[in-house]
This record gives C-alpha cells, structure tokens and sequence, in this order.
C-alpha cells in the first residue's frame, strides 16, 4: 500500500481553484490599473448584478454539461421568457404571479423538450440545442410579430434593482440564492451524484442501473428552469422585452462554465467554478471598459483573456483534451 | 466632409430618373427584402408599406428577411426575383453588397427602390424614399450643445459598429462638436440597438468618468437604458440628454422627465417608399431621392406623441388599427 | 552483449513512484518475462521501452547505443513492436487500417493502395493463422478479437524486440495456443519477445527468462526452467502463496433460476440453483458475453434473455429492471463500462445503491462512506483514502470496487464476466473467496471466464458455449480442459444440452 | 478520448451514410413536383451560387471536426478576409491580395492548431476566442463597408457558364478534392484515426499534433477562400460579413452525418447538407414563408434532420 505523498493532494487543490487564482489575478491587475473602481464594494457588487443573467444560466448550463451534454438554446430561451413575462405582465403589477409563473413553466417545458430529445436519441446535443434554439427564436418572434410585446409591471424593475443598504443589489442576492440552491442539488441530492456518475460515464451509468433518460432529462428541464430566471433577471435589469435580448448568450454562458473547470466530456467540474468563471467573464469585461479601451479593442482582449485563463486552467493540469 | 457627403447627397437626390424601362400595367406583385425585420420601427415600417398598398392597385407583398446576414440578402433578393415581382422594395444590411444583385434586378425590368435610413447614388438603385441619418445625428447634436450651454463632457452611444447608422450620427456629432470647443467627446460606445447592452455599457461609463455632462443617443431604445443606469447610481440630475427618435418608451420616459425631448425618425417611411416605386412603375415623375423629414420635438408638446398605454416597443403613429402590428 | 538495456530508469507520476531504479537486460532471441503484484510497474517499464512514456531518470540502450526519446514513432523505426496493456486501436476503423496505421502502402499518385492495404492484411493474418475479417470494423469486434488485431498488428511491423503487455488476458485457449506458437517462432527468428502475465504456469511454460518486479523494483531475473510458481510467488509478492482453492460442494438444490435465451438459432434453456456457481466456458465469439448482458437487461436483437425465479417472470427489460429483480453483472470491459474514473471510490462503489443511502432525495455522505467502507472491507481493498479517485487505483483493486458495486445491490443472481482479468494472483485468490461468500449466502453466480482453472477452482458446474448455443453442460469434477475445449470447438460432446 | 469506445451497428452506419442522400432525393423531388418556379434553371443556378461560400467552409469544419476538434473561427476569419480583400484590391494586384489572404488563412488555422495541441485547450473555447480576437481586429481595421471587391471575384460568385454558377464548381473541385483526400489519402487516413482516438494514433506512431495542426490549417485556408468568394458575392468590405457562418457550416457538416466527437466525416456528405439547407432556404423563400417563421421552420428542420440521420447506436 503507498499512501500519497502531500504534494498530490496540493496539486489536486491547485487544479480545482486555479480559475479562483485567475479570479483574482484579473481582480489585481484591475485594482492596480482602476483602485477608484476596484476598491469600491459598490462597484463589484455592480459588476455581480450585470454578470447575474449570466451567471444564472451558466448554473443550468453547468447540470448539463456535467452529464456531458451542453445547452445552446438557453439564448432563445431567456429571450423567450423575457417576451412572454413581459406581454403577461402587460404593466400591471397583479399580472406579476402569473407572468412569472408561466415563463418558468415555458423554460422548463422547453428544458424537458430538449432533454426528452437528447434521452431518446443518439443525436449530438450540441447541434441538437443549437437547432432548438433557432426554432425556438423564430417561434417567440411569430409571437411577438417583430415588436417586443408588453410591459414590465411597475415595482418590478425597481425591487430587482434596489441596493439593500445602499449596497448590496437585490439582484446580486439573486444570484447569490440560486447558486446555493444549484450548490444543494450538485452536492446533496441523489440528482446530482446521479449527474455527475452519468457524465463520467454513460455506459457504466446504465450498466449500473441508474435511470439515465430520466437524469438526462431532469438536467435539461433544469437548465430549461435556470435560462427562465435568468432571463426574468434579465428583464429585471433591462426592464423592457426585446426579441433579442438574449441573443449570442449561450456563448457566454458557455465560455464561463468551461472556465470554471467543467468540461465537454462531462463527469467533472461544477457550480462553484462556474460562478466564478461568470466573474472572470464579468471582470475582464468591465476591466477593459473601465481601462477606456475602445470597442474593439474590448474584443481582442476578450477573446485573449478567455484563452489566456483556459490556457492557464489547461496547464494547471485541470480541463484539456 | 461627411457635411459635404449630405450635400452631395442632396444634389444627387433632386436628380430625375428614367422610368421608361419599368412602366408597367397593374395589378403589381411587389418584393420586400428586408436587411433584417427584427426591429420594431421596421415593422412599422412594413406595416406603412402595406397599409399603402392597400390603397392601389397590389395584388401581392412578398417579404423576405435576411436577419442582418449581407449574403442572405442577396440569395433574398435572388429568389423574388424567381417570383416575378415588378418592384423591389428593399433596406439593405450593407447597402454596397447588394449592388450586384439589385444591377440584376434592374437588368430583369424590376426597379429597385431603398427605404429607410440610407441614400444610395448608385445606379442599381433606381430610388431612394430616405432618413438622413446624418440629418437626425446632426439636429440631435445641435440640440444637445444647445441643452447644454455649449460647455461640459459628453459620451455619444451609437448603434451596432459598422452599420450606416453608426457611421453617419458619429459623423454627425463630430462636425457639431468642432464648432463647439468647449464640448468634449469624453467616450464613444456602441450600445446595439439593445437596451441591455447600453445600460451595461453606461455603468461602466459612470464608473469611468466621476462626471458626465452630456449623452449623446439618438436612438430612444439605448436612451431608455442609459437613463436607467443614471438613475440608479443616483446621478441622472448631473446629465443632459439628446433627443432620442420615436421609441414609445423614450417619448413616455420624456414625457415623466420634461427632458431630452425627440427627434422623429418616421415609419412612414415605409409609404413613401411604396409610393415612389408605383410612381416608377405608372412611368411619374420621380426623383432618385425623396427625404422624409425628421423634425424635432421638445419634451413640452411630447404628449400629443407618447403613448403611456402602448408597449415600450412601440412608435407614434398614424396606422389604422387593422393595419397595426399585433400587440 | 544484450540486446535491450535499461539502466537506472526511474518513473515518477505526481508523487507516486512507478518504477525506481531499474536495471534490466534482454537477449535477442530470447522469451523474457514480466510478473509482478498490480501496480508493480510493469507496464510502465513497457510503455517507456516503447517510446509511449518518458523515464523521469536513466537511460535505456540497444545493442550497447543510447536510445533517445523521440516517441511511439522513433521507437518503432528503432524495432520496437508493442501491444499495449490497454487497448490502442481506433474503433471507428477497419481492421487493415487499424494493423498497417500509420504504415499504409501508397500508390505512385501517392494515395493509398486500399487493395494493397486488404491483400497485406490477408497475407498477414494467414501467415500467423489468425482469423479476422480484414474489413471489420474494430468497434464491432470483441475484446478477444480486439486484442488480436492489436497482436496482427505488432507483428506486422519490422521488428527486433516485440512487447507484449498481458496479450492473453482475454484471449481463450487456441488463440493462446496460437500466441504461443507465434511466439516461439519469432524467437527462433532471433526476435527478444518481452511478454507481461499474470498466468505463472504460462509463464514458466513459455519464457526463458522471468523477471520478477515488486512495488517499482527489481526483485530479480531467473531462468525460467530454475523456477516453480511458489518461487515466483515467493519474490512477487515477498510471501508465500495463498492455499490453492478448490471447487465447493454442490449446494442443497432450492429455488430455481430458469433462464430462457432466445437467438437467431432458437430457445434454449439454463437453469441455475441459488447458492450455486455455474460457469460458462467457451471459445473466443462464443457469444458469452452477449449472453451475460442479455441476463442483465442489455438486450439486442436476436439475443433475448428471459428469466424466472421460483416460477415468477423477473423483470429484466433494462439494466434498471434488472437491478431491482436482484440481477447484477460484473461487466468483462472495466475500463468502458465498469468504472467511473473520474469519480472516488466511494461514488464508484455506491453507483447502484445510492438509493438505498438517501433520505427523500437527499444525500446523506456519511452513511454512503460507511456502506462503501464495510463492503470494501470485506473485499480487503487497498487504498490509501476513500476519497481518491478510482482510476488511481491498480488493476485488481479497480476490479474490487467494481465488484463492490455489485454487492452492494445484495444481488439474487451474480453475473461475473472474466472477474480476473488483469488481476494479480493474490488478489485473484481474495476475489475468488468473495465470490464463493456470496454463494454460500444464497446468491446464484454465473462466471464467465475464458481460463479453465479459474472455472474449475469456483464452479459447481460449467456449462460450454459455442456459437451462441449451449453445448455441454458437466458437473466440475467430470470437466477436463480437454473435453471442454472439444465441446467449445466444435467437436462431439457427451452431454447435449437442450 | 479514452480507449475503445463505441461499438456501432453495421445497420446504423448504412442508415447513417444514406441520410443525407435520402433526405436530399425526397426535398429534390417534392420541390421539383409540387413547385415549378424551383425547377426553374435560373432558380437552381441561384442555388449554386448560395452554396459557394458555406459549401468552401463545411469542406474545411469536416476535417477538423473528423479530426476530433471543432473551429468556431472560421466565420470571423472569412470576415476578415473580405474586408481585407476589399480595402487591398484598389492599390494591389489580384492574385498577390488572394495569395496573401491564403497565407492569413493559413496562419490563424496554424495559430489555433499550435495553441490546441500545446496549450491543450478545448477547441470549442479556444476557437470563441480567436473568433473574439477576429472580430476586434475586423473592427480595428474598419466600422463601416471599405473598398470594393475586385471584378473577377464578383464574377466568379455570381457569373456562370452553360448554366452553372461557377460558384458550384469551385464547391464541387474542391470538394472532390477534399474527399480524396479524406478518403485516400495518407493524411486522410491519419486524421480520421486521430479523431477516433488520438491516443491509439499517437502510439501508432502517427504525429497526432502535427495532424490537427494541419486539419486547422486547413479549415484557415477553406475559411480565406470561402471569404474571397463571400467578398465577390457582397461586393464590398463588409465588416460583419461573415458572422454566424461558421454555425451554418457546422450544423451542414453534421447534417451530412459527420460525428462530433470525430473519426468520422465525408466531405461529401458535409457538402450535401450545405446543399439541403441551401434549397431549404430557397424553397421556403419561393413559398413565401414569413421571415419568422423561416427561422422557427429551419430550427426544426435541424433537429428533424439530426433525429432521422442519427450515428449508429452503440452495442448494446
Ligand atoms: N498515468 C498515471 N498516473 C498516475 N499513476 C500512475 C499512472 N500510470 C500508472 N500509475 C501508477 O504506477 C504504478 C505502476 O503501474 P503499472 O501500470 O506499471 O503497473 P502494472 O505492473 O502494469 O500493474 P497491472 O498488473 O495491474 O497491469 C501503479 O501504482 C499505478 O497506480
Ligand atoms: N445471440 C446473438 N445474436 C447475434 N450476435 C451475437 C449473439 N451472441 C453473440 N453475438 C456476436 O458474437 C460476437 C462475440 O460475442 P461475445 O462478445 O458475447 O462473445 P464472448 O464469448 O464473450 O467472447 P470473448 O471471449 O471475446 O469475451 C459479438 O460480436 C456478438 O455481436
Ligand atoms: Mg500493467
Ligand atoms: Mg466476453
């Protein structure tokens, strides 16, 4: 029998937490370059609220790439939900219940198409979700006949956006209950090591017993669910519907899930990683808005930084091929 | 120079064409090709157009949507072609890109007639019922300097990078600004024509900049967002806005803020564009560019424009209720 | 001077050291063989000699020139064939190109000769009496099959010294044979044949010299006609042998398992007692396997397993059913459908039985950590923490969590496929133990295993398949290895079954 | 990757390999039956023109997709191409501007298959970022429409000769050229074992990196010249000319049956998809289908088609 030399066990912190390093170097560099605005809770906890559609869907997104799948059509499903809160709604704060009901049933409905697809078939969920996805926008702007329909409830913008305390945004507290709600169901509920057994893999999964259809369905409906609030976050934030409002977000989503160390293979990864690879995302963005970068220029550094830290993960000995 | 642009624009305008080649008897198949439909003032737009059509001798509207993608576009534009239209109505994702494709049209006997925003000298386009966007930037800039005495720090947010638009307000503000030293254009953005997006971009900008005098935003959409963003940093008493177009939810928020005021940028522009291809067709006079007018509003006599009970989403209007987009 | 020589080689993985300072030498034409406990470091010695993995320290030479490291590739032009341990073939590909990969023949337009490709192929496998279709893809074959593409391919190469990383672990008999028949040949070639086993009396049958490794070390090279199996015991693993086991006595006769199989061929019937093992013998495509997973719900068209226990129809439609009727398999293939490498120990020993560990869909880890803990006990796994990830775990200790899993749904009827394979032979010994626990507890086991006295030590019983029927039914003490191979082969048998 | 994995079906693969073909006899024959404007000359040579430039890019997505990885990039890269093309031809010669835009095309795909293979990153980010960086340096060079494309490739894109769009034969050259080499060529041969498994490949002694270095190359080069023909075909430096290209393209490689998780892929048949969207598009254009509902139409079409031209099932 050898027992394991320390420096394992230190290898194996190091691969975990290596996108909470790269947090946190972006964090400094941030600070050094803009103290003014790092320095200031009120800032950051500013930079949580915008990251919270985001991040929301990314928690979603992450059940369902921990199976091994990925969800491309949760753009198409908070612009969705967006539209439809918002026609529901119609301005009038008695609507709110109802609005708010019907777009999480509209989101989970569509989770479980896309998970019922992909639990009876062998299809490749990626072009799968990328196909529900444009079937999915094209149906929410038959509805909307091209102009967003609706209006926000009164009240309902403001709640979302008060600061408890004149700092702390109701929205970041959104976000921040959500998580712990994805933390609870990843580490302990029989859902999530059934989650996290099935991505590792598939045919031992079945082999095992366990019921893979119906995981791989309850992973998308919640995926389906978490781009519904996300996207009820986002009228929250933008206050006003738009056919597309959530157009070119699954790649967000994705670039932050996949930071956070949860791969395409599945079997790995999770909610905790995910989240702070929505505040790397979100840092970055407002580090080179803030630093006065032009537009473009906002692009390439983007795109260099989402490289550079998966890069950086990669040799940390963490995703890779 | 973008000044002498919208000179030279106007010269070529009162220019008249031949219509000799495209007359035609009715009743008139007619082809829509729309750069991208996704908008709200294009569905306006449309539904202008349509409601015109209503009135003559149409038998049918073919629309197609290219969902800003140019080369979509030109396939659109190939496949009414396939479906003998006699009058192609189209607003361009690029409007250089479907030059080739619109020299065809013509080629086949079917004029080609651009509403909207944009003006095209060439010859594929056979008329213009247009916007000058570098009108509506400027009159948003002069209105601006003058809201704001001439002096302080302005941020412009323009829409998608690349588009016409962009290009032209950009201009617009610039030839402004250089008669106007004391205004300084502290940042430019591009906000997408999403409130979202802009709203986002504004907190960084607050963030930025410890002092924002001015906005710059001719699109009522993006205005609504970047309002939001002042507001809840607490700073919307520091700035001045531009006028913003007819976005419902500009004119509402005008309307409860006596601020800022618009600057129209007509869906009617939709009508005229059909008017001017029928003038084509029964062989009229017509001239290569007809403007609609923009014209200001201040936020005192916004009311008779707001409509407090219609969606954001939503543009003052004439239309008649048939002829409205669903709500 | 010796053809191989490897000096000082050390290998280290994040902290753990695979092998230590290994000196080792081989002659051409010579058998040399590899044994050692699981995890001894023989296939790291293997892959390094093969260019797949770089020596943190020492050198290796041949004929007296230092190798230096460039790759599979640069090994390979060296004269080093390998068949690895795990399988290195590429699924999605016909057999000839999966054997001349990376080597095919081109045609003057510089494309490749697909006829060329399928005529060396052929001339490949009559030379050394393999039989393959050429055309197969890999993916379908089985893993007997598989192994001996991998074989067909090593051999089609130019070589000197020609690695084979335990090749007769899933192969039967005659295949073996012919291995072995391939082997000799090459040696009298004037070709160094480095051969890895866990089968000793294999070993001793074909090496000339054995080299013995423990824990990253070696413990010393004999020649084989010097040695004994307890002697290789005795340096394997610093201890003597465990008590050779021997077949149980048949149990009472009590509830009933009947299991009716229906392929292409027909309905057939087999019966099984609780408390009894049954073992199931065969050729390489006798169509075992396909038969196990068919018990455990994993049917396929034209092989339908139905089964009923006292009289009442167990469910076994799913894998899911199956499990819930009491059926558990042990799946032959660990790496593809057995373990969960990514996860610890214990998610990989509760996979099955999660249910059994929560509370409203709620986990509760500690009571998971505790069943886990007692069953791995039982099964004497070694382990440096439950927590550590499976595919750190060595061979035979992968196999034991995996069968934990099974044990752990306390399943009515046990369904081993080839439990030892890769097993060293003191863990060999302990799983057997465990299995004949379970029996005695009541549960029927059906053992598929391609080496006769493993079935000869556990069965009460061995039934022989060939081509997907069953053909001989013997209790164990009327089973030879000749009659059951006659029967496995084709040949006249005394004892039809239905 | 790990070792040996799927065990399909021979019948799933016929069914597999057939799919495309099928689905394309039946939309050909109902298109030509029920719509006479679709059997129309001018109306198929449109066709041959619209497959031009996603047909160029689907040959390239086939083989890094077969090799395994997947490139998001190339959308932006033909982007870049055609602003470049039409900001240089005014002042430069034809070919020294084509040449050079093979070489770019080149270089990315080089750069991102340097960076997969020794940084280890998943394609999928890797390639959302370059097409990120892309996007920035089209923006650095131009917000608006520059210059204008040369003559001859706005001839190549929309002229033809005895009634076919030369834009179909350059697809159909390079695409039997493409599939030869897919299918017969030693390259062909090592990049599909390396997509099956890239371990096996690499101890087979294949050079792994070398090869998805070479399948990036390839998708830059199919990406610069599925940009000169986009830049013959809209005239004009467009800067956002080729967003969203590179989904059309993956979504036609795998309609035409190529597996994601690669070893597989026709070239062939990834041209055979590009071609159903093509005459989809079309067809809904000439039935007049709202914009809209062409969007809701052409998800569902994907996810019909995927669902009948599954991969082959596992063994069981
Ligand atoms: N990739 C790896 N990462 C970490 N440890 C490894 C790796 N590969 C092997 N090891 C460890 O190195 C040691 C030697 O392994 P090796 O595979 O050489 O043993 P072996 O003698 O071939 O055993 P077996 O008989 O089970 O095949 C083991 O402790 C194993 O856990
Ligand atoms: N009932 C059946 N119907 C159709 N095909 C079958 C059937 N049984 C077995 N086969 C085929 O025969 C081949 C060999 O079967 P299988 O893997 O079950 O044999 P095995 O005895 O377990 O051999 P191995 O020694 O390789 O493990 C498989 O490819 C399978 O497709
Ligand atoms: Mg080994
Ligand atoms: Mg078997």
């Amino acid at each position: 029998m050898s027992a394991l030399a320390p420096n394992r066990i230190a290898r194996l912190r190091l691969d975990r937490w290596a996108i909470a390093l790269v947090l946190v170097a972006i964090y400094l560099v941030g600070l050094v370059l803009s103290p003014s605005a790092f320095g200031n809770p009120v800032y950051l906890l500013n930079t949580v609220r915008q990251v919270t559609p985001v991040g929301i869907a990314a928690i979603g997104v992450t059940m369902v790439m921990i199976i091994g799948g990925v969800d491309l059509s949760v753009g198409a499903v908070i612009s969705m939900t967006v539209v439809l809160s918002a026609a529901l709604m119609d301005g009038a704060a008695s609507n709110m219940p109802l609005a708010i009901a019907v777009a999480c049933c509209a989101g989970i409905l569509m989770g479980a198409i896309n998970g019922a697809l992909i639990a009876f078939s062998r299809v490749s969920p990626f072009i799968l979700t990328l196909g529900t996805g444009i079937a999915l926008i094209g149906l929410t702007q038959m509805f909307t006949g091209g102009t967003a329909r609706g209006a926000v409830a009164p009240g309902f913008r403001e709640v979302f956006n008060a600061r408890l305390g004149g700092t702390l945004p109701v929205l970041a507290l959104f976000l921040l209950g959500l998580t712990a709600v994805g933390l609870v169901i990843e580490k302990r509920t029989l859902l999530g090591r059934h989650l996290f057994l099935l991505g590792s893999n598939a045919q031992a999964a079945r082999l095992a017993g366990l019921p893979v259809r119906g995981i791989t369905i309850a992973a998308y409906t919640l995926s389906g669910l978490f781009a519904a609030l996300a996207g009820l976050a986002l009228l929250a934030r933008s206050g006003v519907s738009s056919t597309q409002a959530g157009q070119g977000m699954e790649f967000q989503v994705l670039a932050a899930v996949v930071l956070g160390g949860t791969t395409f293979e599945g079997g790995r990864g999770g909610i905790i990683g995910t989240v702070i690879g929505v505040l790397v995302l979100g840092l970055a963005f407002n580090l080179v808005n803030v630093m006065g970068l032009p537009y473009h220029a906002q692009l390439v550094v983007m795109g260099a930084i989402i490289i550079a830290a998966s890069a950086l993960y990669g040799q940390l000995g963490g995703a890779g091929n | 120079c973008a000044q002498s642009v919208d000179a030279l624009r106007e010269a070529k305008a009162s220019e008249i064409v031949d219509t000799a080649p495209f007359v035609k008897e009715g009743p008139y198949r007619v082809g829509v090709s729309a750069g991208y439909l996704s908008n709200s003032w294009v569905i306006f737009a449309l539904q202008q157009l349509r409601w015109e059509a209503s009135k003559h001798d149409v038998e049918e509207i073919i629309v197609t949507d290219a969902a800003f993608n140019p080369a979509k576009q030109i396939s659109d534009i190939e496949d009414l072609l396939r479906q003998d239209i006699d009058l192609l109505i189209y607003w361009p994702v690029d409007d250089a890109s479907v030059e080739d494709v619109l020299a065809r049209a013509i080629a086949d006997g079917v004029p080609t007639v651009q509403a909207g925003g944009g003006f095209t000298a060439s010859d594929s386009t056979v008329a213009n019922a247009y916007i000058s966007q570098w009108k509506l930037g400027e009159m948003v800039a002069r209105q601006l300097v003058k809201d704001m005495g001439g002096e302080g720090k302005v941020v412009a947010m323009l829409p998608i990078a690349g588009t016409v638009a962009a290009v032209e307000q950009l201009a617009a503000l610039e030839t402004v600004l250089a008669d106007h030293p004391g205004i300084e254009l502290a940042a430019v953005e591009y906000g997408d024509w999403n409130r979202a997006k802009a709203k986002q971009i504004t907190e960084n900008l607050l963030q930025r900049f410890p002092r924002i005098d001015g906005v710059f935003s001719p699109a009522g959409q993006m205005s609504i967002g970047m309002a939001e963003a002042f507001d809840e940093a607490g700073r919307l008493s520091e700035v001045t806005f531009s006028p913003g177009d007819e976005f419902n939810g500009w004119l509402k928020w005008v309307a409860q803020h006596g601020q800022g005021g618009a600057v129209t940028f007509p869906t009617k522009a939709g009508s005229v564009a059909l008017q001017v291809g029928l003038d084509i067709l029964q062989g009229n006079e017509v001239k290569r560019g007809l403007a609609v007018a923009s014209e200001y509003i201040a936020p005192t006599d916004i009311g008779d424009y707001a409509d407090m009970d219609a969606p954001d989403d939503w543009w003052a209007t004439d239309l008649p209720a048939e002829f409205l987009p669903q709500q | 001077m010796p053809l191989l020589e490897a000096h000082n080689l050390s290998k280290h993985y994040a902290g753990v050291a695979a092998l230590t300072e290994v000196d080792f030498s081989a002659d051409a034409g010579e058998i040399h063989a590899l044994v050692g406990a699981n995890g001894a470091g023989k296939s790291t010695l293997m892959t390094i000699i093969a260019g797949a993995n770089t020596p943190s320290e020492g050198t290796l030479s041949l004929d007296g020139v230092p190798l230096r490291h460039g790759g599979p590739a640069a090994a390979q032009a060296q004269g080093i064939a390998t068949v690895y341990q795990e399988f290195s073939l590429v699924p999605h590909l016909s057999v000839a190109r999966n054997i001349f990969l990376g080597r095919e023949p081109v045609t003057r337009l510089g494309l490749v000769d697909r006829a060329g490709l399928i005529a060396q192929t052929c001339a490949l496998l009559d030379r050394f009496a393999i039989t393959l279709d050429p055309m197969a893809e890999v993916g379908t074959l089985s893993v007997a099959q598989q192994q001996m593409v991998e074989i067909a391919r090593a051999l089609s190469q130019p070589a000197r010294i020609l690695i084979l990383d335990e090749p007769t672990a899933v192969l039967s008999l005659a295949e073996q044979e012919n291995l072995f028949r391939i082997m000799r040949r090459l040696r009298a070639d004037g070709m160094l044949v480095l051969y890895v086993s866990h089968y000793l009396n294999e070993v001793l049958e074909i090496a000339d010299r054995i080299t013995v490794l423990r824990d990253g070390r070696i413990v010393g090279t004999r020649k084989a006609k010097d040695l004994q199996i307890s002697d290789l015991v005795q340096m394997m693993i610093g201890r003597d042998a465990p008590v050779a086991p021997t077949a149980a006595d048949s149990p009472e006769r009590a509830a009933n398992f009947v299991i009716t199989y229906a392929t292409h061929a027909g309905q057939q019937e087999l019966t099984m007692q609780a408390g009894e093992i049954v073992g199931l013998a065969g050729l390489v495509g006798a169509g075992r396997t396909t038969f196990g997973r068919a018990i455990a719900g994993l049917h396929r068209p034209g092989a339908i397993a139905t089964l009923t226990h006292e009289g009442a129809l167990l469910n076994n439609s799913t894998p899911r059913q199956a499990m819930r009727a009491g059926i558990a398999y042990l799946t032959e293939d660990r790496k593809k459908d057995g373990l969960f490498a990514g996860l610890d120990i214990v998610a990989n020993a509760t996979a099955a039985a999660l249910p059994r560990t929560t509370r409203g869909g709620f986990r509760r880890p500690q009571v998971e950590r505790a069943q886990a803990e007692a069953v791995l006990k039982r099964l004497h796994l070694v382990a440096a923490r439950l927590g550590m990830p499976v595919a750190q775990l060595s061979g035979g200790n992968q196999q034991k969590v995996v069968l934990g899993r099974a044990l752990m749904t306390e399943p009515r009827l046990l369904i081993c496929d080839e439990p030892t394979r890769g097993v060293d032979i003191g863990a060999k010994a302990e799983l057997h133990q465990i299995i004949r626990d379970l029996a005695a507890n009541g549960a029927a086991v059906l053992i598929i295993s391609s080496e006769f006295e493993e079935l000869q030590a556990l069965a009460h019983r061995i039934v022989v398949m060939r081509d997907r029927c069953f053909v001989a039914d013997l209790p164990v003490g009327q089973a030879d290895q000749q009659e059951m191979l006659i029967a496995a082969s084709g040949g006249p048998t005394e004892k039809e079954t239905a | 990757m790990s070792g040996a994995v799927a065990q399909p079906g021979q019948m799933g693969i016929a069914f597999g390999r057939a799919g495309i073909w099928i689905a394309l006899s039946v939309v050909l024959v109902v298109a030509g039956a029920l719509l006479p404007q679709f059997r129309d000359p001018e109306n198929l040579a449109n066709i041959g023109r619209q497959i031009g430039v996603l047909g160029i890019l689907a040959i390239g997505q086939t083989f890094v997709i077969a090799a395994g990885a997947i490139d998001l990039s190339v959308g932006m890269l033909a982007g870049l191409v055609v602003v470049l093309t039409c900001a240089l031809s005014p002042e430069y010669a034809l070919l020294p501007v084509m040449l050079a835009m093979m070489c770019l095309g080149a270089g990315v795909g080089v750069l991102n298959g340097v960076m997969f293979t020794r940084l280890r990153l998943n394609p999928l980010i890797l390639t959302f970022g370059m097409m990120s960086v892309l996007h920035g340096v089209i923006f650095i060079i131009t917000d608006r429409s520059i210059g204008r494309a040369p003559s001859f490739l706005r001839d190549l894109a929309n002229g033809q000769m005895w009634g076919v769009p030369f834009a179909a034969m350059i697809v159909l050259a390079l695409g039997i050229a493409g599939h030869v080499a897919l299918t017969r060529s030693k390259f062909g041969y090592h990049l599909l074992a390396t997509g099956g498994n890239t371990e096996s490949a690499r101890r087979a002694g294949i050079p792994t990196r070398r090869i998805f270095v070479l399948a990036f190359a390839l998708s830059g080069i199919s990406a610069a010249l599925a940009g000169l023909l986009l830049a013959g075909r809209i005239g004009v430096g467009f800067p956002l000319a080729g967003q969203g290209l590179e989904l059309d393209a993956i979504v036609a490689v795998v309609l035409g049956g190529t597996a994601l998780s690669g070893g597989r892929g026709s070239v062939a048949r990834a041209i055979a998809g590009v071609v159903l969207l093509a005459i989809i598009s079309n067809l809904l254009n000439l039935m007049q289908v709202s914009g809209f509902a062409q969007t809701a139409l052409k998800g569902m079409i994907v996810v019909i088609a995927i669902l009948v031209n599954q991969p082959p099932k596992d063994r069981a």
